[in-house]
């Protein structure tokens, strides 16, 4: 069975399921309501035996990175310091080509996709007949939440907690949503795009 | 009871065939460097500490754009305009008419370098002003000597701010394998 | 102290931190435990302490640099990281590397393929009491990681695969010593068996613990060897043939009980496999094997024409995944035409191995969580990015 | 046995006492020098050099370096590979576990200044931060080869220690003579 | 308060004169060492200077000669010397106890010293390694001593946690049954410190001891991990205390003594003139006994495959997680002085003392003899540990109570139908 007729099938039950305009290279990409992300993993994995979730990860579309996400370490200005030659033939620091500003290259327009939402990407496959299918569904940036495939697919327990963790996004359902990779310390979501880093005692 | 005594007697068998392998090894010889007397010298392609040559580099800042961990500075040696400075081409300027800009110093810091060779294959110049040597033991004793320095007529190796007294010296406490780095 | 506790035999449970300094979690893995004697109750891995924000760092670098990142993921093998990453960027940017490229390509994945099934071994035997496995596995790695150091100049982190082909050819000389190894390698497989894998004690320490099936595997997202121990023969190799593994002929090595000692004899086997492959692409870039149209593989054509130094793939998305030593390592790259990624995804297999952890340790004694932490082969790297 | 070395400065009031305390300085650092034993607590990527320098090719017992499961037997630790901030407490706390007289060697560029990471989130930008580091290896990963450089170099530092200057075991962590953040 | 030390990194360790640069093509792979290593200077010379100890150390000790018979003439001769002078005879009693008392003391001492450094070496080569070479010059022959020193030196760690008293007295109740074990070994012919009676009996008993030292080790921490090393242990060694015990004996039934010089001696001569009559040698139930008690002896001193009690990879380093220093060079030292005891033990229960496996190399002294034995069976000890993986916890306690000790206790009875057998062919009634 490829995407395309499990497609027309599940859309007869969902029909805010729909081929996503933007394409996954290589994949079949549809894209779904974000309530009814659970439902469609569900149908998926009894009826068209997709057993096997690949990846859940989200995308903040929200623009250009915040440079202030990253902190400037001080090692680097140490080293610019030490290379200032001798006091006397100190060189004017604009001449230093140093990238003290940051991120060069990137153009300073907004992409022309930049919205304020989140974008989850789910890829789920099924292993005895090959397809794998992107499945993408947007959710606010204010208050993101979306149901937790916790139990269709235990992948998906560590997955959304990362996603929770970086992202801040809520998975409703999931039974121990917390801080997975970063440190209970951590203030704020590090991946989404204005993550402003304060900087402690290790910076 | 049959199965019991197989099953004995196979693991007993497989021990001592585990035995005989270790015993082997035992009498084979073995194959340590002992390294400070004896050393590797490594293949060509390695990457090891950065050499800076001033006298081929003309400043064009494309090692420090090229630099994942931004630990190469520089600084030209006569003013220059600025979009010169940041001309993408990299391409030394043409002899005839305008001056080949020079360094003034360039440092590096070696201790956050990663040795990943993206410098080197960035550098613009026929004969590469900057490329990994086939040095492998630098090691220091504190964060800002570390960063090396080179002003023109400094040797490959540069000079690096001794923390005792802040003068900027040459290295004596590496051991470089090559007396002349390769020179890629 | 009141008349039961001072009377009354009781026995309470008690809290262990494995980790995250402990000699064999393999990095920095913390594991609390709940045992009861020697019983664990409840076990709760902790990762997060080697978190060093790569997804968040992809978007500050770009795309040559970015690659830099990748080895640093997973590694005991790189190789296979700069390759799905590779193939993930030119997927985005529609570049086609050359064939000889790609030969080079899975040689080198496979070649980090038995060096790093070779760090699970040692890694394995010490956390079973054996300490000189170990050092012969690592004596033979060491013949890889001299082959690459004359392929590429690293030891470790290669950045060997760029995008649109590998940094370099083969040098001369290579290609011999690289059978030299192979032709050496394969009896010492045989040693590995004795000396390990049908020893009794061995055995009978991992065979039957931490046994997952393969519902159990599919659920939790394994991957790798640790998912083919318990049956289904998913390899990325297989399904979505990438680079020239369709041309190549290998087998892909099940298990049966999904036990610590099918996950680890499903390696020893991949070994033998991988060995196989880097003698068939020997022979391909040798020019002796048939290729395609009876192509030859012209040396020197190892990188796609028309890459820029500056790479700025058109907006899209795109994911490509591959099988590398761990299992299912997948990126997924959003770029929006500029030179840096939009946002980078790296699934990282160890991430899904060790999340089972919680489900299969509840049972076990605390030998068996040694065996079983061990049997996933995980590298922290890649859990915690 | 602090007491020994906390008064073993005091013969050098004796006649020929300086001569004594010369000849024990010798002799307790070529026991230090001789035998370094190090924890085995890899991080990250430098953990497996760090493992390849204990493997046959460049075995590290050659040089008495022995590695030991727990800080409490060590004599030096090297920090080999990025130090994550969920890390760094840990790390002190194995630090403090270790007796004296202990000595860290940061491995690698992640250790010294964060390296590749030098401008993440969770990064420690350098293990120097948290604890005091003798020596520090360039490097990403520093080859095998200079993990024992840097054991040599280490090596001279110690033999330029003397008891006479409170260079001996018990009173520096107590007295807090090496401070902790 | 602490100087700041700053090395000069100046001096150069690699000397070109002494040193040599391995260029890329000359890189050490097995797969060119291994072909034909006769042709590797190194190894030739490495045979030759194997050759050169084995032979010098058999002469010296053929020079040397019995050392055993010697002792008691000097007692004696001190004694008329004491009766000549007017000194009374309990100083030289004490006097020469006390001597006898300080070797004794020194036999653990110079045991660990040499033993760990063997073990490395030993434990090296099998790894295609080296071990221990730049300490005292000579392949590292110092390198326990400096290990010994720096331990003696390092600060003493008590933890917050631990019971301070107890803490500070496991090492002790570990170490003195350690020492005071080895007052009934025979190390030659008349070489021994107090020839008991219940030689054997002793020695299991006092040998037992050191348990409770490592379950107070265990205990008196306040990690967990010491705590389950501990109990652990406790299992362990109480359990193979059985097995080992009732391995010997089919050794005592056929010898009909407990004291060990006696067994020994009981060794002596040839069946046939060629096969010695050493208890290995009986058939079917020598040969179990010995196995049984191996396996038993390598358990007992917490070796791999049996080292549950400190397991490196899960309970870090056991009991003895939380000691540092001198303490743990305690544990280190005790743990090498039972092993010792153990080939000591083999030696005399089972390869005949000191008598020579052939009559012609009766020339060399019984102690050499002894000794060689001792040292090959401790190469045993060491091959095991470093072929090995561990055992479980359950697995090993399956081991012992279902395999070890039905095979020691069946092995008795065969001993005593064995036993029977030779009485009748004593007695001329099997074949006549």
């Amino acid at each position: 069975m490829t995407a395309e007729e499990i497609l027309t099938e599940l859309q007869a039950s969902f029909p805010g399921l729909a081929k996503s305009d933007a394409q996954v290279k290589d994949y079949p990409a549809w894209t779904v309501p974000a309530q009814s992300v659970r439902a469609v993993c569900e149908r998926l994995r009894s009826k068209f035996s997709f057993d096997y979730l690949d990846v859940i990860t989200a995308v903040d579309w929200s623009g250009q990175v915040n440079p202030k996400g990253y902190p400037q370490s001080l090692g680097q200005q140490g080293s610019e310091a030490a290379g200032q030659p001798d006091s006397q033939t100190a060189q004017p620091s604009s001449l230093i080509p140093h990238p003290s500003s940051f991120p060069q290259g990137r153009p300073a327009a907004q992409p022309a996709g930049a919205r304020d939402i989140f974008e989850l990407v789910y890829l789920v496959s099924a292993l005895s007949t090959g397809v794998k299918i992107c499945l993408r569904c947007e959710i606010p940036r204010k208050e993101p939440a979306a149901p937790s495939l916790y139990g269709i697919f235990m992948a998906a327990d560590w997955q959304e907690r990362e996603v929770y963790d970086l992202f801040g996004i809520h998975f409703e359902g999931h039974p121990n949503l917390k801080r997975i990779l970063t440190p209970e310390t951590q203030a704020g979501y590090p991946l989404r795009k204005d993550y402003e880093h304060v900087s402690d005692r290790y910076d | 009871m049959k199965n019991y005594i197989l099953f004995v007697s196979e693991a007993f068998w497989n021990t001592l065939k585990g035995l005989w392998v270790t015993l082997k090894v035992l009498f084979l010889p073995a194959i340590t460097v002992q390294y400070p007397t004896e050393k590797l010298v490594p293949y060509p392609r390695f990457r090891g500490m950065l050499a800076y040559d001033a006298e081929a580099c003309i400043a064009c800042g494309m090692c420090v754009r090229a630099c994942p961990s931004k630990c190469i500075a520089l600084a030209k040696a006569m003013p220059v305009p600025q979009q010169e400075l940041c001309s993408s081409s990299g391409q030394p300027v043409s002899p005839e008419g305008k001056r080949v800009p020079k360094i003034e110093w360039y440092t590096i810091d070696y201790g956050r370098c990663n040795f990943c060779g993206l410098c080197e294959e960035a550098c613009p110049t026929k004969t590469k002003a900057l490329w990994h040597s086939l040095d492998f033991e630098a090691v220091f004793s504190t964060r800002e000597e570390m960063t090396r320095r080179w002003k023109r007529g400094d040797d490959l190796w540069g000079t690096a701010r001794r923390s005792a007294d802040g003068q900027f010296s040459a290295v004596a406490d590496q051991i470089h394998i090559q007396d002349v780095p390769v020179r890629k | 102290m009141t008349q039961e506790s001072s009377t009354a035999l009781k026995t309470g449970q008690m809290f262990i931190n494995f980790g995250p300094q402990h000699p064999s979690t393999h990095g920095v893995l913390r594991i609390a435990l709940t045992v009861e004697g020697e019983v664990v109750v409840k076990a709760d891995p902790d990762v997060g302490y080697l978190h060093r924000g790569i997804e968040k760092l992809f978007e500050a670098r770009n795309y040559s640099q970015g690659l830099i990142l990748t080895d640093r993921l997973d590694y005991v093998s790189a190789m296979p990281n700069n390759l799905a990453y590779c193939l993930a960027v030119e997927r985005l940017a529609a570049v086609q590397p050359p064939l000889r490229a790609q030969y080079l390509r899975v040689m080198v994945s496979e070649l980090t393929r038995i060096a790093s099934h070779l760090v699970f071994f040692g890694t394995f035997s010490v956390d079973m009491g054996a300490f000189t496995p170990f050092l012969y596995a690592f004596r033979e790695r060491e013949m890889i990681l001299d082959l690459f150091e004359m392929l590429c100049g690293g030891r470790l982190l290669y950045s060997y695969i760029r995008v649109g082909g590998v940094s370099a050819d083969c040098p001369a000389g290579w290609e011999e010593k690289c059978g030299e190894f192979i032709t050496f390698f394969k009896p010492r497989l045989k040693d590995y068996d004795t000396l390990l894998s049908f020893n009794p004690i061995f055995k009978d320490r991992t065979a039957n613990v931490g046994r997952i099936s393969a519902a159990q595997a599919l659920s939790w997202g394994l991957s790798g060897p640790n998912l083919r121990a318990s049956g289904p023969d998913y390899d990325v190799r297989k399904a979505e043939p990438y680079c020239v593994y369709d041309k190549l002929d290998f087998t892909v090595p099940t298990g049966k009980t999904g036990s610590c000692w099918d996950r680890y004899y499903c390696r020893m086997l991949e070994m033998g496999q991988s060995a196989e492959i880097v003698l068939q692409c020997l022979d391909a870039l040798a020019g002796t094997a048939c290729l395609p149209a009876g192509r030859e593989l012209p040396p020197g054509e190892i990188m796609a024409k028309g890459v820029p130094k500056i790479l700025k793939p058109p907006a899209g998305q795109a994911y490509a995944h591959i099988e590398a030593s761990r299992g299912d390592l997948g990126f997924y790259a959003v770029s929006d035409g500029s030179p840096t990624p939009y946002r980078m995804h790296v699934r990282g297999p160890s991430f899904l191995n060790v999340a089972i952890l919680q489900e299969i340790l509840a049972g076990c004694k605390i030998a068996d969580v040694v065996a079983v932490l061990g049997s996933f082969d995980i590298v922290l790297g890649e859990v915690d990015r | 046995m602090g007491i020994i070395l906390d008064n073993l400065p005091k013969i050098e009031r004796l006649p020929g006492g300086g001569i004594a305390l010369t000849t024990a300085d010798f002799l307790i650092n070529w026991s230090r020098n001789s035998s370094m034993w190090p924890l085995t607590f890899g991080l990250a990527c430098c953990a497996i050099e760090m493992m390849a320098a204990y493997a046959s090719r460049f075995d590290f017992e050659r040089m008495g370096v022995f590695p030991r499961p727990t800080p409490r037997q060590a004599d030096v630790m090297f920090v080999a590979g990025t130090v994550a901030k969920k890390m760094a407490p840990p790390i002190i706390r194995i630090y403090k576990q270790m007796p004296e007289p202990k000595f860290v060697i940061a491995m690698g560029g992640c250790a010294n200044c964060g390296g590749p990471f030098y401008d993440s989130y969770s990064v420690v930008k350098g293990v120097d931060r948290i604890i005091p580091v003798d020596v520090y290896i360039p490097g990403c990963p520093p080859r095998p080869e200079a993990l024992m450089y840097a054991v040599i170099k280490l090596q001279q530092k110690i033999r330029l220690m003397k008891v006479k200057n409170g260079h001996g075991a018990t009173p520096l962590q107590s007295a807090g003579a090496r401070k902790l953040v | 308060m602490e100087e700041t030390i700053q090395p000069k990194f100046s001096e150069p360790v690699f000397n070109r004169s002494h040193g040599r640069l391995l260029m890329p093509e000359n890189r050490y792979w097995p797969t060119r060492m291994w072909k034909n290593p006769w042709s590797l200077p190194t190894y030739r010379r490495g045979a030759a200077v194997l050759a050169g100890l084995l032979s010098g150390a058999a002469g010296a000790a053929w020079l040397l000669g019995e050392i055993g018979p010697r002792v008691a003439p000097l007692y004696s001769m001190a004694e008329q010397y004491a009766l000549s002078y007017g000194i009374p005879l309990f100083l030289v009693q004490t006097a020469w106890t006390v001597i006898k008392a300080a070797v004794l003391l020194a036999v653990p001492l110079v045991n660990a010293l040499f033993a760990v450094w063997w073990e490395r070496k030993i434990s090296a080569h099998m790894q295609s390694r080296m071990g221990p070479m730049y300490v005292g010059r000579w392949h590292g022959a110092l390198q326990t001593i400096a290990d010994g020193i720096k331990l003696f030196l390092k600060e003493d760690l008590v933890p917050e946690s631990a019971d301070k008293i107890v803490h500070l007295l496991a090492p002790v109740a570990v170490i003195i049954p350690a020492i005071l074990v080895f007052a009934p070994i025979p190390f030659g012919r008349e070489l021994v410190y107090a020839d008991l009676d219940i030689g054997t009996v002793y020695v299991f008993a006092v040998g037992g001891v050191s348990v409770m030292g490592i379950i107070m080790a265990g205990w008196a921490s306040g990690n967990k991990f010491s705590l389950l090393g501990g109990l652990r242990s406790a299992a362990q060694l109480v359990s193979y205390e059985l097995p080992r015990t009732f391995s010997v004996i089919p050794v005592i039934m056929l010898a009909g003594t407990l004291n060990l010089s006696a067994i020994a001696g009981l060794q002596a001569g040839y069946w046939g003139g060629v096969l010695p009559r050493w208890f290995i040698f009986y058939p079917v139930v020598g040969q179990v006994a010995f196995v049984v008690f191996l396996i038993a002896s390598v358990a007992e001193t917490n070796r791999i495959p049996f080292d549950i009690p400190e397991a490196e990879s899960e309970l870090v380093a056991g009991f003895n997680t939380e000691y540092s220093g001198m303490k743990f060079a305690l544990f280190f030292l005790s743990e090498f002085a039972y092993v010792l005891l153990s080939c000591l033990l083999m030696a005399a229960f089972f390869f005949g003392g000191g008598e020579p496996p052939l009559p012609f190399l009766g020339f060399l002294p019984s102690w050499a003899w002894f000794l060689g034995k001792t040292l090959v069976l401790m190469f045993c000890f060491l091959w095991f540990r470093w072929t090995f993986p561990r055992f479980r916890v359950d697995r090993l306690m399956d081991f012992n109570w279902k395999f070890l000790l039905p095979v020691s206790l069946l092995n008795i009875a065969a001993a005593g139908v064995l036993i029977w057998f030779l009485d009748c062919w004593a007695a001329g009634l099997l074949g006549g």
